[in-house]
């Protein structure tokens, strides 16, 4: 198994960790034995929980802080001097001059991962002046040095900030300064780019490309995401439920498959450029269903939603008076049209306005102007009593399918909550629809007395879906329904979301940052940027024959999925985006568009971009 | 930040103005007179004689008028008079005698100016309740992050179990206790507090000390016991936030990741509790203050409110309206200067 | 690792089921419930006290008010033990005041004044408080007015409150209620309206936090209205702040009723409370420390249990952490 | 030798807030100025007339008192200096009339004054006092710790109105007495030190008073009788086990001495029925249903055992109380069974009378009324404790006994609009103490004058609680007024008294005593009930141990 020669830096051997729960022992980690050599970057892949983050963490031995415990194994660590040290077995003083120091980590999420009450400058120079004893000043001379290695713009003006000012890209840039502050021989990322924009995961990735180029420093890559380990890994590990199914070079796993799941969940990544020259989307071929029939599906071309110059803006107060003093445009001047039983997706950065536009046509948020009609219902124009009737045939499904369910009540009273409120059935048969929907979205009827917490990701997606199919919406806002889900759960609610669209002859809005889902699912697309939508048209136009500017720089910061295909720092030059607050009375100018081919329209005036 | 103090500080003059309204009506539907505590040989005619000199006759709403354009007009004046003249801070401007013999705020109960016995009071509550105070902070604190960082261990449930007896016993109960023990029985330290205590040199700070130390403790016990829920409870909030695992990740000592990782954010709530209790210094404690004879705002309060001395009653109870919106106030201020997420603008 | 065994494809695909059986809700309430060692404590405890306050008159049926002036000043029985002189006697297993009174009796009838003052004004409280605290938080308009109403009733200072109250008031509740039931209701209610205040700050933080969370926009978006909301996804979601506030409130309502009782203002003279048992043998501390323990000792063991129980019915009652 | 025995403290538990009992006529504030100010003569343990700062008690005898009762001439004691050096001279004496009698200052104690027309100073060391009608107790003005001399100059510009805002000199008021005022903390502590001028050089012993109020009696009695850390604590109104057991801590002793201050339950004359229209409750419009019946209220007296509730209330502190006037003893009457208690008795004068339980529920009736009291006294351990124990015996009997106590600020506070004041008496029966200043009952046997019934139209106003009315009674105290004599004058007290508890305005139960506690090594404390207990405090000094 080994292709390096030289001795590797981190050795797992049989490693298990247990963690002690009220429900007795469970283990994070069955059997894990990999290495990871010098200079090289190891990618472990596999869906949530299925023990990378633990591996990780055991690794630092922080594992035992989150109540776990290393039952077996070894962790072999090779030292700056030679000697090879089991950290399974060292000591808590020991530890820290390693933390830190010969091992650095990235972690997932950037907004939580620095404490939000320190500034940035101090959070990067503690780990300096404890592992390098380092006085403050030189600290912040090698923390204005590291800024510049990631490349921050400002970075002296940085250092003085709190993490909260800093962008989602900017802060997870210094979490990997800060990790490499004592130039590691081994750097862990655990999933650093899962949080971040398309755009901005680009451009981190090529930063890590580039640092461990420039510093030699081995990586041990977390990621669910396939695409990224195509960009990223020498080598991969892949791992399920808590044990390494599959090693190998990188080229090998994708072109070369061999154990089941990974083959699955290779199966299971939307590739951008998959659909080029399909018209219609349609479900993906998931492995163990392949005898499935796939379909196209074609929907109507009956109009069934017509938003024009929707503008929704948000007060911004201040002033001695609170007065009124400008807006945040989060949309501005957007019009569409969805088709019976089709699909419109939007796609942007985020904070460019695709949740407000969504949440506008429900009126969950109150737009400023513009007309959005229903199925022949003006919904600009109804009353308070009247929204809440017409918001039968509308219905949304939430980004995060944890955060969307009530933690306190049981499943099959969500479900019926909408059954109740409209009193579309009663008695007994409420249990009974609720079932069915239970059926329809193939969840077990045994989940109906559960509670979210119990149920994964993509099962309490699936219970969304139950929800908002329970008074048979003619349209479904779909706010990043899967961008919080495993690739492989992700595949299969996007099924499902087709399937019952080709079943059902339900719309979708389907708001996603992600193009390769977008490509999959839908019949039209729309581009936004800064509260317009830059372009839009059917999918196959825009996707294969872009036009705007920017909707060409997202095509361009994708992941693909194919290691032979690596993007380089140097072909990235994102613009930051400007800010959408404007003072009061400041009234943009109108969105035009210019036809290219029909259907496919490309903003002319002035975008900001 | 100045302009949301300021526009706070300005939208709270309504609301003290509404307060102090409402209590004033409140006392005056109150019932009692403050010719009570004159003895029943004095004959009804001269008692009536005793309320027409306290101008009880007016209505009202004259009354109230007249209370607040005292307070919030005469009070001041004699207030910045006293600064420039005698403080040591302000005392080298030259004497600006804005007060030019007003009625002021009169007691009835001693016919002397409210605002004067008030700031009489105020060092004996300062170092009784206000010491109390701090020393709860300092005791509550690090019982809180210890019991958090070692949830559930023995010395998590021990504390629990004291701090809830400490808040479950009522200071009427631990402070004639203490009295028996200590003073009765032991004789270490005075049963009686010496307002007119002087604390110039070592000896007399030793005094002072052992006069002070039973009070304290029996109120620290209660507010400890408050305390030191509260901490924990922000500790545990934090110990598991994903940047206390950043820290550990970069190499630091438990030691600095607790105390200073996780304790600044915990503090964050926690100092904002304290900011909110720090009106009921100032107060008082009417019932150790009453077991231990620590004349201090709280007796004053009780005193007065037995003795149906309205004007002392409604002043004092401004005073701690006023303090409780400050605080409030002062609360948000340091929310949004401990955590640099929140910016007032 | 090994491809001996190779994993289906579609069952790799498939989420982990929990391996659990789904239970009925109250029985898994009721099994995190039972592992939690405080709140059985608790529990047990306060269970003890309530029946203890509740059956016990009946049991002990001598009249808690019955003066017996020949036999004044006995000790507990268990006086006995150490100091065979002392005045014991069957009769009285718990002693007598100075006037005879019998201290069983009278422990078991106050111990039933001061539960259920304690129960009344803190559920009371908690009802405003969380009334007050939904309004402020839910609906934007009200929470300027019902924050300053706070500040207000903050700065009420409690005492004149109750004379003012017991002025107005008592003539019309004593008709209606009877002397004791009349001050009850007014010490009941002077207590909760200057104690909802803590609660209706904490309930409008959390409820303004949640009501951001996505669930509530979903509520929103399938129709439920505001008062639907309010009930079945805010109010469940404060519940354990809420729980918590209780377990203190029971706690400070006794402690204030005990109080008011010190300083002379709370119930008539011939009605015990363990606040007022406590009060009245303070004086008497050293030769009959029984008659400061025993109300002392009671009113802390129930404010004790009923916080420990707060604990567990928190933990109980939250599904995230019954689940762990 | 002045000065010598350091520093005396002394507690009262319930604090003096002001330093001119002109302007409070609050016991504690009284007493704590008759440290510093002083009257012309007081009145010792005894209750006799001293001269304090004149040579001799004025009288008809030695010519003081004119034959016609009308005048009365003080000769002052030449050479007496205020505190701060200037002569004492009749001018201030004249300025003290003045202080009090001016109608907008509000003085407390202008009853001392009544009937007073003027008050003259032919020269300095002379005051002559004349009144309006003959008077045969002249000796009001300038008598007793409740009227003494403050000084012209110091209080000039403080007369009427302006008399409260005079804060300084309220606070500090210069006297003839053995201490002047260092500090004054009102509600709180006063500092005092020796007198330099004071006119005995040798007096007083103590070079400082430490003055502390505020607490209450127990932990008063216990900082003098078990910590030491005071020499004198005031008025401990504490059941006597407490007491008992704080001497056994051997640091103080506790003294007793008795005026005429009567524990008693006055009955209600008239009817408080709450279903009766506001207005005309306890009014004479409706006579009492019950409690007019001589046979109700002597039974409701034989049923008490005053003897008990003098050992569960007052022990050394009380006697049983026999007559509405208990001291001087001259003045006292007694009746038949008061110091034993006769249930049996009482029930058989109930049974006699009428008063039976016919429809066994315990609680006798007669006409359809029930023998149902409202018993309400102000908040204090013992008359709850009393009440208890009388409701207990009334019960027994075949009462019905509701019990209610009220706070004493509201109860002794006269609000006309509050329901709950003794004066409303909107109760059956209620129980408080009451007494009077000097040795001669005379304005106080007018309290049960027909005329001084408490009424809406004298917005309850009126010292006669009971609503009291007996044409009879009336005249008989016309008749003591226009007594000069002093036996006669005390035969017709003893007959006025007997007459109110005969025809049931009120129930004696208690003679109180007061009890005060001083450390074992205070000397000189004489206990005084009839005038300030600290009217000797020149006289005390420490007690040397050997
Ligand atoms: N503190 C903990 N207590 C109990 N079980 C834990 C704990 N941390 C992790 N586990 C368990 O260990 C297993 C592996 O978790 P781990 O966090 O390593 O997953 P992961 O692969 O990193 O997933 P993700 O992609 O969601 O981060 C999970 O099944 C989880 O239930
Ligand atoms: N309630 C609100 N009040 C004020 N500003 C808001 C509000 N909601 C959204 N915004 C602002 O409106 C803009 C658009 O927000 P929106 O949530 O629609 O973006 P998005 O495209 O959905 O981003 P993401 O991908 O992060 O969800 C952002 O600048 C955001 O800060
Ligand atoms: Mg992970
Ligand atoms: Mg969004």
């Amino acid at each position: 198994m080994l292709d390096t020669a030289a001795t590797p830096i981190a050795r797992f051997e049989k490693l298990r960790v247990e963690f002690q729960t009220k429900d007795g022992v469970v283990t994070g980690v069955e059997d894990v034995s990999f290495e990871v050599g010098p200079g090289e970057t190891v990618c472990i892949v596999g869906e949530s929980g299925s023990g990378k983050s633990v591996s990780s963490l055991s690794l630092m031995r922080l594992v035992e802080y989150g109540g776990g415990e290393i039952a077996n194994g070894r962790l072999l660590f090779d030292r700056k001097d030679g000697d090879e040290l089991d950290l399974a077995k060292a000591g808590p003083d020991l530890m820290r001059t390693i933390r830190g120091n010969e091992i650095g980590m990235i972690f997932q999420e950037p907004m939580t991962a620095l404490n939000p009450v320190f500034t940035v400058g101090r959070q990067l120079t503690e780990g300096l002046r404890v592992h390098r004893g380092m006085s403050q000043r030189q600290a912040e001379a090698r923390a204005l040095e590291l800024m510049n290695q990631v490349r921050i713009p400002e970075p002296e003006r940085r250092l003085k900030q709190y993490p909260h000012e800093l962008s989602g890209g900017m802060r997870q840039r210094v979490v990997i300064a800060m990790a490499l502050a004592c130039k590691p021989r081994l750097l862990i990322a655990d999933e650093p780019t899962t949080a971040l924009d398309v755009t901005i995961q680009a451009e981190i990735l090529a930063l890590m490309d580039r640092l461990k180029r420039e510093t030699g420093t081995a990586v041990m890559f977390i990621t669910h995401d396939m695409a990224v380990v195509a960009q990223m890994a020498d080598r991969v590990v892949v791992m399920f439920r808590g044990n390494k199914v599959e090693e190998g070079p990188v080229e090998q796993i994708f072109e070369n498959p061999q154990h089941p799941y990974t083959k699955a969940l290779l199966a299971a990544v939307p590739k951008l450029g998959e659909m080029t020259g399909k018209d219609l989307p349609e479900p993906m071929r998931l492995l163990g269903h392949e005898q499935d029939e796939i379909k196209p599906i074609p929907g109507t071309d009956t109009p069934l939603l017509k938003v024009e110059n929707l503008i929704t803006r948000f007060p911004v107060r201040g002033g001695f008076f609170r007065r009124h003093i400008a807006n945040v445009h989060a949309t501005e001047d957007v019009s569409f049209t969805i088709n019976k039983g089709q699909t419109l997706s939007l796609v942007g950065e985020s904070g460019c306005g695709k949740s407000t536009a969504g949440r506008s046509i429900l009126r969950l948020v109150e737009p400023l102007s513009g007309k959005i009609d229903l199925d022949g219902t003006d919904i600009m124009a109804l009353s308070q009593s009247e929204l809440r009737e017409a918001r039968r045939d509308m219905q949304m499904i939430f980004q995060d399918p944890f955060a969307s369910l009530n933690p306190q009540m049981q499943l099959c009273d969500q479900v019926a909550e909408p059954i109740h409120n409209f009193k579309t059935a009663t008695g007994s048969a409420v249990m009974d629809k609720v079932a069915n929907l239970f059926d329809r979205v193939e969840l077990p009827r045994s989940f109906m007395r559960r509670f979210p917490h119990e149920l994964s990701g993509g099962q309490r997606q699936r219970i969304a879906i139950a929800r908002a199919l329970a008074l048979n919406p003619k349209l479904i806002v779909a706010d990043e329904a899967v961008s919080a889900l495993d690739v492989s759960v992700q595949a299969q609610v996007l099924n499902l979301m087709m399937e019952l669209q080709a079943d059902l002859g339900l719309s979708y809005l389907f708001i996603s940052h992600d193009m390769a889902v977008v490509e999959r699912v839908s019949h039209n697309v729309g581009v936004m940027y800064l509260g317009r939508i830059v372009e839009l048209g059917p999918r196959r136009s825009v996707f294969e024959n872009p036009q705007h500017p920017y909707t060409k720089a997202l095509m361009s910061a994708v992941p693909v999925a194919d290691p032979r295909q690596r993007k380089s720092e140097k072909d990235l030059n994102f613009k930051p985006i400007p800010s959408p607050i404007h003072p009061a009375g400041y009234e943009p100018g109108r969105s035009e568009y210019a036809e290219i081919e029909p259907g496919h329209f490309v903003l002319t005036s002035d975008s900001g971009y | 930040m100045l302009q949301f103090a300021v526009r706070r500080l300005i939208l709270s003059i309504p609301t003290l103005l509404f307060i102090s309204f409402v209590v004033f009506m409140l006392l005056q539907l109150a019932p009692g007179d403050p010719m009570a505590q004159v003895p029943l040989t004095v004959p009804p005619d001269v008692k009536e004689k005793m309320r027409q000199a306290l101008g009880l006759g007016e209505p009202p709403l004259v009354q109230y008028w007249k209370w607040l354009v005292q307070v919030c007009w005469t009070e001041p004046k004699v207030f910045i008079d006293w600064l420039t003249r005698e403080s040591a801070l302000f005392g080298w401007l030259p004497d600006t005698q804005l007060y030019q013999g007003e009625l002021r705020v009169l007691s009835w109960q001693t016919r002397s100016p409210v605002m004067d016995i008030v700031i009489q009071r105020i060092p004996q509550t300062l170092w009784v309740v206000g010491i109390a105070y701090i020393v709860a902070v300092l005791i509550a604190l690090p019982i809180g992050i210890y019991s958090a960082y070692r949830q559930y261990s023995v010395f998590d449930q021990a504390g629990t179990f004291v701090t809830m007896i400490g808040f479950s016993i009522p200071p009427f109960f631990t402070g004639p206790l203490l009295i028996v023990i200590f003073s009765v029985q032991l004789g270490w330290f005075p049963s009686i507090y010496d307002t007119t205590h002087v604390v110039n040199d070592w000896a007399s700070f030793k005094v002072q000390l052992q006069q002070m130390i039973m009070p304290v403790m029996v109120l620290a016990l209660q507010i400890t016991a408050q305390l030191s829920r509260y901490m924990r409870a922000s500790m545990l909030d934090n110990l598991n936030q994903d940047y206390v695992r950043t820290a550990r990740a970069k190499g630091l000592s438990e030691a600095s990741v607790v105390l200073i990782h996780v304790l600044r954010n915990s503090m964050i709530p926690v100092v904002t509790v304290i900011a909110l209790g720090l009106p009921s210094i100032f107060g008082g404690a009417i019932i150790t203050e009453n077991v231990f004879k620590v004349n201090g705002i709280g007796q004053l309060l009780i005193t007065a409110l037995f003795a149906n001395d309205l004007p002392m009653v409604m002043t004092l109870t401004f005073i701690f309206a006023f303090l409780i919106v400050l605080f409030n106030l002062i609360a948000d201020i340091l929310y949004g200067l401990l955590d640099p997420r929140i910016r007032y603008d | 690792m090994t491809d001996t065994t190779p994993i289906s494809a579609i069952e790799a695909l498939k989420d982990k089921e929990p391996s659990k059986p789904p239970r009925s809700q109250w029985k898994d309430v009721w099994d995190q419930f039972t592992k939690h060692k405080g709140a059985m404590f608790g529990a047990f405890f306060l269970i003890l006290i309530t029946l203890a306050v509740l059956i016990g008159p009946y049991i002990w049926t001598v009249d808690p008010q019955k003066l017996d002036i020949r036999n004044k000043d006995m000790r507990p029985i268990y006086t006995a033990i150490w100091d065979s002189t002392a005045k014991v006697s069957w009769a009285k297993p718990l002693g007598s005041d100075q006037l005879g009174r019998d201290n069983l009796a009278q422990l078991l009838s106050g111990g039933r004044a001061s539960m259920a003052v304690g129960w009344a004004a803190m559920i009371l409280s908690l009802v405003i408080g969380t009334l007050i605290g939904v309004a402020a938080g839910y609906f934007k308009r009200l929470d300027g007015p019902l924050m300053r109403l706070t500040d207000l009733f903050l700065s009420l200072p409690i005492l004149p409150l109750l004379l003012v109250a017991v002025t107005l008031f008592r003539q019309p509740l004593r008709s209606n209620f009877g002397p004791e039931g009349g001050m009850f209701i007014l010490i009941v209610t002077v207590i909760a309206i200057t104690s909802w205040m803590p609660t209706a700050r904490i309930v409008r933080g959390d409820i303004l936090a949640i009501k951001e969370r996505e669930f509530v926009l979903a509520a929103r978006s399938i129709g439920t209205t505001p008062m639907g909301i309010i009930g079945r996804h805010l109010l469940p979601n404060v519940l354990s702040p809420i729980l918590v506030s209780a377990a203190l409130g029971l706690a400070t309502a006794i402690i204030t009723e005990s109080a008011l009782s010190f300083l002379g203002v709370g119930f008539p003279s011939d009605f015990p409370t363990w606040g007022k048992m406590l009060a009245d043998a303070v004086v008497r501390m050293e030769e009959y420390p029984e008659r400061v323990l025993l109300p002392g000792i009671a009113i802390s063991l129930t404010v004790l249990s009923v916080n420990f129980l707060g604990d567990g019915l928190r933990d109980a009652l939250d599904p995230r952490i019954r689940g762990r | 030798e002045r000065g010598a025995d350091g520093e005396v403290k002394i507690i009262y538990w319930q604090a003096p807030s002001i330093l001119n009992p002109f302007l409070s006529g609050g016991t504690k504030d009284v007493e704590s100025s008759s440290m510093i100010i002083e009257p012309l003569a007081r009145y010792n343990e005894k209750g006799e007339l001293v001269p304090w700062l004149v040579d001799e008690i004025p009288t008809v005898a030695n010519g003081g008192v004119s034959e016609d009762l009308t005048t009365i001439t003080w000769k002052i004691t030449p050479g007496l200096v205020w505190s701060d050096g200037t002569p004492f001279t009749s001018a201030d004496v004249k300025f003290t009339y003045e202080y009090c009698t001016h109608p907008e200052g509000g003085c407390a104690q202008v009853t001392k004054f009544e009937g007073v027309t003027s008050v003259d100073t032919p020269d300095d060391l002379t005051v002559v006092v004349t009144f309006a009608s003959p008077t045969p107790n002249p000796y009001g003005p300038f008598v007793g710790g409740e009227s003494p001399i403050l000084q012209a100059a110091q209080f000039a510009n403080c007369l009427g109105a302006a008399a409260p805002s005079c804060t300084e000199q309220n606070f500090g008021p210069i006297g003839t007495g053995p201490f002047v005022v260092d500090e004054f903390k009102p509600n709180d502590v006063i500092t005092m030190s020796a007198n330099p001028n004071y006119r005995d050089p040798a007096k007083p012993a103590f070079a400082k008073v430490t003055f502390k109020g505020g607490g209450d009696a127990a932990s008063a009695g216990t900082a003098v009788m078990e910590t030491g850390e005071f020499d004198y604590a005031w008025n401990l109104q504490l059941a006597p086990d407490v007491i008992a057991k704080m001497q056994a801590g051997g640091k103080g002793v506790p003294v007793a001495g008795f005026g005429p201050l009567l524990e008693r339950i006055h009955l209600n004359n008239t009817n408080p029925s709450p279903d009766l229209p506001e207005g005309e409750r306890s009014t004479a419009m409706h006579p009492h249903p019950f409690l007019r019946d001589p046979a109700v209220y002597k039974a409701m007296s034989m049923a008490i055992d005053r003897p008990l509730l003098v050992e569960v209330g007052y022990g050394d502190a009380g006697k049983v109380g026999c007559s509405w006037v208990p001291a001087p003893e001259a003045f006292a009457s007694t009746f038949e069974g008061c110091e034993t208690q006769d249930i049996e008795g009482a029930k058989a004068m109930l049974e006699a009378a009428g008063y039976v339980d016919s429809d066994g529920d315990g609680v006798r009736e007669k006409d359809g009324v029930r023998l149902s009291v409202l018993y309400q006294t102000s908040t204090n351990a013992v008359r709850q404790d009393f009440q208890a124990l009388i409701k207990d015996w009334w019960e027994q009997i075949g009462f019905e006994v509701e019990l209610r106590n009220v706070d004493a600020s509201v109860f002794f506070g006269g609000d006309p609009g509050s329901p709950d004041t003794f004066q409303k008496f909107y109760a059956d029966v209620q129980m408080y103490a009451n007494t009077f200043n000097g040795t001669d009952p005379q304005a106080y046997l007018g309290n049960m004058l027909c005329d001084k019934a408490p009424k809406p139209e004298s917005q309850w106003q009126g010292e006669n609680i009971s609503r009291f009315c007996m044409p009879e009674y009336d005249a008989l105290h016309a008749e003591l007024s226009n007594t000069a004599d002093m036996a006669e004058r005390q035969r017709i007290g003893r007959e006025l008294s007997a007459m109110a508890t005969d025809q049931g305005a009120l129930i004696p139960l208690v003679h109180r005593g007061r009890i005060s506690a001083h450390a074992s090594s205070l000397g000189g404390v004489v206990l005084n009930v009839w005038d300030s207990e600290l009217w000797n405090v020149a006289d005390w000094h420490r007690v040397k141990s050997n």
